[in-house]
């Protein structure tokens, strides 16, 4: 546990503190370079001048070391399970998981004996996109689904609904 | 040597401001341990094998080689900084100087210690 | 001025001292750096900027990255302890300790005793603006000339002994094992 | 020639037609859509994920439960519930769920679709599809016809 | 603060020092078995001949010879005579490691064979 | 005379604030500006969305990374995994204090600030000495990390500066040679005097340094250290949190000193281009908006800032354009090309000196 | 010399540059390759045995998510296998549509290898100049056919619609502002120094080996065989049109580099000629209604050129509308039987060269 990680009561400093905590990390979602499948390569696109996820402030970094969020994006097989699992372990608190297209969020098209039917078995995902792929721009919005849902973290005692983990 | 005061005092405003950086980042950043977490990242695979292990003598060599042309440009800062002074004379002594350096610059060439692998 | 001198042999005398007990040698090289920056420090504390430069240029910037790359080449796993035996220690210790006191004695025999405040010493009587070079000619100038002029030949043997230096590293690394 | 070339050379000149290049392209116009700002217009024929359309004049339900659309779906990722009309002629929808955790978005339920002119199922322009749940991206009869509700950002 | 600590810095003080430093990397080469570490205490000792160097220049300097720089010329050779022992007695290091695979020196004693 | 002592010391104190605040700020707006450039170099309007036209973002990703756990592996070495960033930050902040920022000083409360921290009389030496330390940072943050890649990385990356550390040594020393002084002030006076800019004269001195800069800097085409692509992030791989941010800010605060010092020894530093042809006073304009001593401040800064700025420009177009080169293909240039070049050019300008009579 | 030990690496699954999820295990010795295995089926997602249980129409997505690279190839390969199966002529407009299609897709499949390999070797904005281009041709295919990347844009004997209005003039000015575009390509990467010398003489392999090891494609043609399926063995109408097939005897990733961006180039001439030539009548499909009647026992091979290489479809069919086996002969999985020579004894950072010169699509090879 942090130092000041839940061990205030919430009040108006952890308000304050909330806030501009909430404000940097949702601003700097750093996702790990992580392609999977087809949905890598949209969200390749989302990368580029198109959509530009840097106007978001979204930059993929290659290690999961200096990343904030991790795009599942494509089908999980089950020899890349437990591989996605331990990127998942090696990110830094706090971390988030995107599960991008239809594939990562349920296995989609695929129900074959190679496919894990879900990645939210492995990792606890944040935001599910339909999509196969889902368009740059679901990705974009996903990114900003996501951003609410950081803007609800806090630091103070009480765990409030969305803080780092809900379903493990 | 006041003039190396400010530096001294630079250092310790540069240590400070990164110790600064770290003491926030400790106060306010989380910490979870986790065996898998704290294990050494490869592309997310298990590391088998212990990664110290020894290296090619070309990094040695070629850190020889610097270290020679270092001292080599350190001789060389006074001698730029005298040379309008020194004239003819410094160039010859410097040529002198510089021209066994090139030899063993050429053996290092020769015998492929400029070579990567 | 004193304060600082005391504060830079202290760092020098103490990381000195971790150089020799670390079991790692990469910590013993990471405080021989330090040594070599205290001692740096000691060097213009006494005027002689340029080799303060030159020390921590070559020394630090150059001989250090050399031993780092050594022992990750050579790598081993902690070849040593400290000590090899109790005996060992005592007696490098009382060896130093003698070589300390007959040195001293040396001193004494030799009558220097009429020591005499170093120039840079006592701060506040050359004190000079920020800016303005407290030498008159500039330390790296003085070095320079006298190095270039009146110490002609060794300079140019240096440039032989850097030459042996690079042919035998290179005949020592390379040979066929 | 040669020595055109030497000099060509010696100057970094393709480097440097590279570099031009590049500047060049900083003063174009620049091809980024931002996006909650601003959205790429869709095409026509865009498939987005697929819903059902009442009659535009009566607003009736379309679909007459053929299972069509069901029975070529790839995913089977369409369901539907009939019963038997009353009047014993056709039937009547009870449910329709498509789960968009598994529709692949091909498009292959519309071609079947036989309501004319008009087809019931069609690919809507939905794009914006993030659900904080999986379960979120199962869509039942009103969501098909009205759409999934979403949070639509737009500054 | 104690008095002491504010009388002025003599050449002697800087010969102390250098004693010690000197004392500091005897007792490395006698007692390290790691040759590396053992190369690093020589560059200690060479390092406090230097300090011994520069100080004895100061004193020259404090008794009027502003332009004698000859310790420091000194402190200077010393340096890069270093650099060039640095670079093959770690060549030795590497031979021997290649030769014997091991780089302590009690297991080095290549008279014995 | 302890009050003097006093004042001094207090005005070193302000101006290392100064500086470092400056620096410490210019960071960010670099990495802003970097990605703002390069987005539009690439159709694209890099960061916008936080703060006006995204001007805060490079301080949002700050703060970010300082509320990032911190990891430190289980096997890596903890003291001197903790201590790297810090020896790659700390050489790379205090170079800067023999930067000069502008020509003339200041006189406030009757004492004369001057725009730089110090002046030293072996001022370029200090910093190729001082720089010449941030190699120890990034080799024992890869070592220490005790991983594959980031040891990789650390090798190569402390083998690639170590070697260009001597073509850029070298390539200085010809600009030296016509300066006569290795003070930083010292060194545009000297271009005051010889009525040009050193970098005239110096060309080819001028494009070793900025390639030995650019490589030293670990920065395309030399970014074999932190080659995404082959290392995945080279040495700080195993790096989180603020730890990678020391070694980010330390990145360019580098970029920032390479510029710096190719402004003073080859650009004129404070002075505007021609600095003998009056006609074109009139660039120097804060000399004629502001009264007193802030013009001429002021307007030294200004080129100062434009000269950097220009240098920087010119990182971020060739990161924009330029494939990376291969290890060995790096290493040949650095010692075949540009250490042969360097003395060369070192020779030639000791012959043109003494062609042109400039020696005594 | 004094010996290094051997280290072992792993590049991937997780590794900014080995596009996907392959793994490579690397031997080093320094920074020099000594042996490499790579390990792909991090993306196997049973696609073949999947394809047995589902009708011949609903095989058509799965096609789409093998080889996403160049959707239009696979759902042509496949349809083609389909239609030689059955005996289903397509009529001559759907051909043309399929065609410009194929091809536009294959400029969208090699532009995201430019983009893909030059920012492996570290060009950066060659990758944003290369996904612009590509996202005005995904933009043609939106307008087409409604999706941007897995398109199921063809249906068994035929194409589901005609062109949309205004079509033909957004793809007309499309490969007009390309042909330009092409050319600041090669102004950034042709001559470039350091292009030339990361790329000339990376990735060695000559004909020989690659007919050895059955690489087909670019690797092949850049190896000097003149060996492409639409001048070999004609398919759809590329009899009618006229192109070259760029070929050049380089062997190495320059080499591979000059005969895709040719491609390029002849891709955009067929495009232009299928435009022209496309008659503006005509019959959409070649078949009414659903049903399959593939004859029993019948075993068939169709293969088309896609981008990356032979891209072929083996169907058995047992008289049902579902095929008794289906499998894809894939040119990625072919391709990187060449990875593990090439780059033996090359160095880590031409592995980097030599998967993206590969241009493998991982769900094309563990499908």
């Amino acid at each position: 546990m942090g130092l000041i990680e839940g061990r205030m009561h919430p009040g108006i400093v952890t308000t304050t503190v909330d806030a501009l905590f909430n404000w940097a990390r949702k601003n700097s979602l750093w996702p790990m370079t992580f392609g999977l499948a087809c949905c890598a390569i949209e969200m390749m696109a989302s990368g580029a001048s198109r959509f530009d996820f840097d106007r978001l402030g979204v930059v993929f970094r290659a290690t999961p070391r200096q990343s904030d969020v991790m795009i599942v994006s494509g089908t999980v097989c089950e020899k890349m399970a437990p591989v996605l699992k331990r990127l998942y372990d090696q990110m830094p608190e706090p971390k988030w998981v995107i599960s991008m297209g239809i594939c990562s969020t349920a296995g989609g098209p695929f129900p074959t004996y190679s496919v894990v039917q879900g990645v939210d078995h492995l990792v606890p995902v944040d935001v599910a996109v339909a999509g196969c792929p889902p368009r740059p721009e679901a990705l974009m919005h996903a990114v900003l689904r996501l951003q609410d849902k950081i803007s609800e973290m806090t630091i103070a005692r009480s765990s409030s609904s969305s803080s780092l983990h809900l379903r493990a | 040597m006041i003039a190396y005061l400010p530096v001294l005092l630079f250092i310790l405003a540069a240590i400070a401001f990164g110790a600064v950086n770290l003491i926030l980042s400790w106060i306010v950043r989380p910490a979870r341990y986790d065996p898998v977490k704290m294990s050494p990242y490869e592309c997310g695979i298990e590391t088998l094998h212990d990664p110290r292990q020894r290296y090619s003598v070309h990094y040695y060599l070629i850190a020889v080689l610097f270290i020679v042309f270092d001292v080599e440009t350190v001789f060389l800062f006074p001698w730029a900084v005298q040379y309008k002074v020194l004239g003819w004379f410094g160039f010859v002594e410097m040529s002198v100087f510089i021209l066994i350096l090139v030899i063993a610059y050429l053996y290092a060439w020769k015998k492929g210690a400029l070579e990567w692998v | 001025m004193p304060l600082i001198f005391y504060m830079l042999a202290l760092v020098a005398v103490v990381s000195a001292l971790m150089v020799v007990t670390r079991p790692n040698a990469v910590h013993s090289a990471m405080w021989l750096v330090l040594t070599f920056f205290a001692v740096a420090g000691l060097y213009i504390l006494q005027g002689a900027e340029y080799i303060a430069a030159v020390q921590v240029l070559v020394y630090a910037g150059g001989i250090m990255v050399l031993f780092l790359f050594v022992i990750m080449l050579v790598n081993l796993e902690q070849v040593d302890g400290f000590v090899r035996s109790r005996m060992r220690l005592s007696g490098a210790v009382v060896l130093a300790g003698l070589m300390l006191v007959s040195v001293g004695a040396a001193f004494r025999l030799a009558g220097v005793t009429q020591v005499v405040p170093l120039p840079d010493g006592g701060l506040p009587g050359s004190l000079a603006g920020p800016g303005e070079p407290s030498l008159a000619a500039g330390n790296l100038e003085v070095v320079g000339t006298i190095l270039l002029t009146s110490y002609l030949l060794p300079f140019e043997l240096v440039s032989v002994v850097l030459l042996v230096a690079v042919v035998g590293a290179i005949v020592l690394a390379r040979r066929e094992a | 020639m040669k020595l055109t070339r030497f000099i060509q050379k010696l100057i970094l000149w393709e480097l440097l037609v590279g570099m031009m290049v590049v500047i060049r392209n900083q003063f174009r116009p620049k091809v980024t859509v931002q996006y909650p700002k601003e959205r790429i217009p869709l095409r026509p024929r865009f498939r987005g994920v697929p819903r059902l359309r009442y009659d535009p004049k009566t607003m009736e339900e379309l679909c007459i439960s053929c299972l069509l659309c069901e029975q070529i779906c790839p995913d089977d990722c369409i369901a539907i519930k009939w019963e038997k009309a009353p009047s014993g002629k056709g039937r009547v929808l009870k449910d329709f769920i498509i789960d968009y955790q598994r529709c692949c978005l091909c498009g292959l339920c519309v071609d079947p679709c036989p309501t004319k002119p008009l087809t019931a199922i069609y690919m809507s322009h939905d794009y914006e599809l993030a659900g904080s749940d999986r379960l979120d991206l199962v869509a039942g009869r009103t969501d098909l016809h009205e759409g999934r509700t979403v949070t639509i950002y737009d500054k | 603060m104690d008095s002491t600590m504010l009388a002025p810095v003599t050449s002697m003080h800087y010969l102390v020092l250098s004693l010690v430093l000197f004392g500091i990397g005897v007792v490395g080469v006698l007692t390290r078995r790691n040759a590396i570490i053992i190369m690093m205490s020589i560059e200690l000792i060479l390092n406090a001949a230097s300090i011994n160097f520069v100080a004895f220049n100061g004193q020259i300097i404090a008794a009027g010879g502003q332009n004698n720089h000859v310790g420091q010329i000194f402190a200077l050779f010393i340096i890069a005579v270093a650099a060039a022992e640095a670079a093959i007695g770690l060549a030795i290091i590497i031979a021997l490691m290649r030769t014997r695979d091991s780089i302590n020196v009690d297991e080095i004693d290549l008279m014995k064979g | 005379m302890e009050t003097q002592m006093f004042i001094t010391i207090l005005i070193s104190v302000v101006q290392i604030s100064i500086v470092l605040s400056l620096v410490a700020l210019s960071v960010p707006l670099l990495i802003l500006m970097e990605r703002k450039v390069i987005g539009f170099m690439q159709s694209r309007i890099g960061p916008k969305r936080v703060g006006p036209s995204g001007m805060l973002q490079t301080i949002a990703d700050g703060l970010k990374l300082l509320l990032k756990e911190d990891i430190i592996p289980d096997r890596a070495d903890k003291w001197v995994f903790r201590l790297a960033p810090m020896i790659v930050l700390v050489p790379a902040f205090v170079a800067f204090a023999v930067v000069p920022f502008s020509g003339t000083g200041l006189n406030v409360f009757g004492q004369r600030i001057t725009p730089w921290v110090t002046d030293l009389n072996i001022g370029i030496l200090f910093i190729i000495a001082i720089s010449s330390v941030g190699v120890f940072g990034i080799i024992l943050g890869g070592w220490a990390s005790n991983s594959k890649y980031p040891l990789l990385g650390a090798l190569r990356s402390a083998a690639q500066m170590v070697s260009y550390e001597v073509p850029l040594g070298l390539a200085l020393v010809g600009g030296l040679m016509w300066a006569g002084t290795a003070s930083m002030v010292g060194i545009v006076e000297a271009q005051r005097e010889a009525h040009l800019w050193f970098f005239i004269p110096q060309v080819v001195g001028t494009v070793i340094y900025f390639m030995a800069g650019v490589a030293e800097t670990n920065r395309a085409p030399f970014d074999l250290a932190e080659a995404e692509t082959e290392l995945v992030s080279g040495f700080h791989t195993e790096y989180s949190g603020m730890r990678f941010g020391l070694y980010f800010i330390a990145e360019y605060a580098n970029m920032l000193i390479v510029a710096a010092v190719a402004t003073t020894m080859f650009f004129g530093g404070w002075l505007r281009p021609f600095p003998n042809v009056s006609w074109l006073a009139f660039l120097d304009i804060f000399n004629f908006i502001l009264p007193g001593q802030w013009g001429p401040f002021m307007s030294g800064l200004m080129w100062v800032i434009i000269k950097v700025s220009c240098f920087i420009f010119l990182y971020y177009w060739i990161r924009a354009t330029f494939p990376r080169y291969r290890y060995d293909q790096l290493m040949s240039i650095g010692w075949k090309w540009l250490l042969p070049l360097a003395l060369a050019n070192i020779m030639g300008t000791g012959a043109l000196l003494l062609w042109l009579g400039q020696t005594g | 010399m004094f010996r290094t030990q051997e280290m072992e690496i792993n590049m991937g699954p997780q590794h900014p540059s080995t596009h996907g999820v392959l793994r490579l295990k690397l031997r080093l010795d320094g920074e020099r390759v000594v042996d490499s295995w790579p390990v792909i089926g991090y993306l196997h997602r049973g696609i073949e045995k999947l394809s047995e249980s589902k009708e011949f129409i609903k095989i058509t997505p799965f096609t789409d998510r093998m080889d996403y690279v160049c959707a239009m190839s696979g759902n042509l390969a496949y349809l083609g296998a389909v239609e030689k199966l059955c005996g289903i002529k397509v009529p001559e407009k759907a051909a043309y549509i399929r065609v410009i299609m194929v091809e536009l897709n294959r400029i969208a499949s090699h532009l995201l290898w430019l983009g893909t390999h030059a920012l492996d070797i570290g060009a950066m904005s060659i990758f944003l100049y290369g996904f612009r281009e590509r996202e005005m041709i995904l933009d043609l295919f939106e307008a087409y056919c409604g999706a941007r990347l897995t398109y199921n844009a063809f249906r068994i004997s035929g194409v589901p619609a005609d062109l949309p209005p205004g079509w033909k003039e957004e793809c007309t000015g499309f490969l007009k502002l390309f042909r330009q575009r092409h050319r600041e390509y090669e102004q950034i990467l042709t001559a470039n120094r350091i292009w030339l010398k990361r790329t000339k003489d990376v990735g060695y392999m000559d004909a020989e080996h690659c007919l050895a090891l059955s690489v087909t494609g670019p690797v092949l043609r850049a190896a000097g065989v003149a060996r492409d399926l639409r001048k070999d063995e004609p398919y759809a109408i590329y009899d009618q049109l006229d192109f070259d097939i760029p070929v050049d005897d380089g062997c190495d990733t320059y080499a591979r580099y000059i005969v895709r961006m040719a491609e390029m180039l002849q891709s955009v001439h067929m495009v232009e000629q299928c435009l022209e030539k496309m008659p503006s009548e005509g019959p959409l499909m070649g078949m009414k209604g659903r049903r399959m009647k593939p004859r029993k026992d019948e075993e068939i091979y169709f293969a088309i050129e896609g981008p990356r290489g032979e891209q072929g479809v083996y169907l058995i069919s047992d008289g049902t509308d579902r095929p008794y086996r289906c499998k894809f002969r894939n040119s990625s999985f072919a391709n990187l039987q060449a990875l593990a020579p090439m780059v033996q004894g090359g160095l880590v950072a031409d592995v980097v060269a030599i998967i993206g010169t590969l241009d493998i699509v991982l769900g094309d090879s563990d499908r």
